[in-house]
């Protein structure tokens, strides 16, 4: 499955990098695998997304839950909670 | 209705466009929000915001409609600027137009107080001791909290 | 930062006035109440609207003075028309620039609560049958009531 | 005692006139005195100033209860609730 990650604020800056595109093997299927696949990565995947971390997932531009399902060819944005207004 | 855009907006030119000779409209509320020079203690010289494009929009919208589903609104404008910024800049316009003040104000704060915690929006900011992402707030976590009965 | 006119009012303007440049004001919020063309069912052509000189202003500068015991507010305007209106017209300006939205926006609509059923105006409306007095309401008296603790 | 009396919308049409002077009697003390010596004048003050009547009454530009004493050279106003805003 394809995916493409979007980051936001400080996440893009950690990861140096706006956005990527990624194929997951078949065991990804929710959005906490895909925080799991990630952090495998090492750092600084492994200390920015480590579970006691405050960051916020979008599916398709919706706020999502970790248990959600994902979709092929969707759009997963990871960033820090919102300071607009 | 709702946009984000870089370049400054006029506040008479909105509110004059939402009365647009409606004479049903009793109660227009707005709020302007504006760059401060100091911000929990830091002094500001200018800050960066950034969006996320697509889900803004949709965000903004979808925060507009549930506050049409709960008063009754003529009309409604926001307006949410994003790129650099220094103080005293305005960052975001939200007004309401109803018949009653009561259900202007209560709106207008609702979408605030929800644009606050819903919309993708991150503030990063410029002092004398360098940048920073501005934290979330707690309060503006109970702001939006207290909408939800 | 108070007057009672027989003259419109520009609230960019007046916004202007009040931000000045200060860049302590991170929350402007503004209230602009309108002659609706439709009150309780009645079609309006026109209304007066009627003051006690004197009292109108110490009674508005009392209601300002006890927002700004309660909240910190760094500029304050109310403007409040008299004479004929019709329509469509502006009647009433409260704006209050504060450092937060959540005292913005308490401060403005309790200004607006207090004036509604302490300020001495009275209107009267032209409709198709005739012209009458306006009866104080209600939900004025309620609203009002609100911020009593 | 002079008192100077302001009337305003409903009753400045009523009593067809927006102000008036008047000498009133060592017995008229308070707001409450004054008001029955406006009654005791007949129509249309008898009525319109009635017990049943919401009007309110001001002392010298302050809102005023019954028992409040009346001042030489006050000015008290006569109204109905307010409506502005």
């Amino acid at each position: 499955m394809k995916c493409q990650i979007l980051y936001f604020a400080r996440m893009r800056e950690v990861f140096a990098t706006p956005a990527e595109e990624v194929a997951l093997p078949d065991s990804v299927r929710t959005i906490a695998d895909l925080l799991n696949w990630l952090r495998a990565r090492g750092e600084p995947w492994c200390s920015e997304l480590a579970a006691g971390k405050t960051f916020r997932v979008a599916l398709n531009q919706e706020m999502a839950s970790l248990d959600q399902i994902l979709t092929d060819a969707a759009e997963v944005a990871i960033f820090p909670p919102v300071t607009g207004g | 209705m709702i946009r984000v855009q870089q370049e400054d907006f006029d506040v008479a030119e909105e509110l004059r466009q939402m009365r647009a000779a409606n004479p049903a409209i009793g109660a227009l509320v707005s709020f302007v929000g504006l760059v401060r020079d100091l911000n929990e203690g830091n002094a500001i010289s200018c800050m960066m915001l950034e969006h996320y494009p697509g889900m803004t929009e949709k965000s903004l919208l979808q925060i507009v409609v549930a506050a049409q589903q709960r008063w009754p609104l003529l009309a409604v404008r926001v307006v949410h600027r994003i790129g650099p910024l220094v103080p005293c800049d305005q960052i975001v316009l939200v007004a309401v137009a109803c018949a009653h003040r009561g259900d202007a104000f209560a709106a207008c704060e609702f979408i605030m107080d929800y644009l606050k915690t819903k919309a993708p929006f991150w503030k990063k900011e410029q002092t004398p001791a360098g940048s920073h992402w501005v934290d979330a707030r707690e309060t503006d976590g109970r702001a939006a909290a207290r909408w939800e009965n």
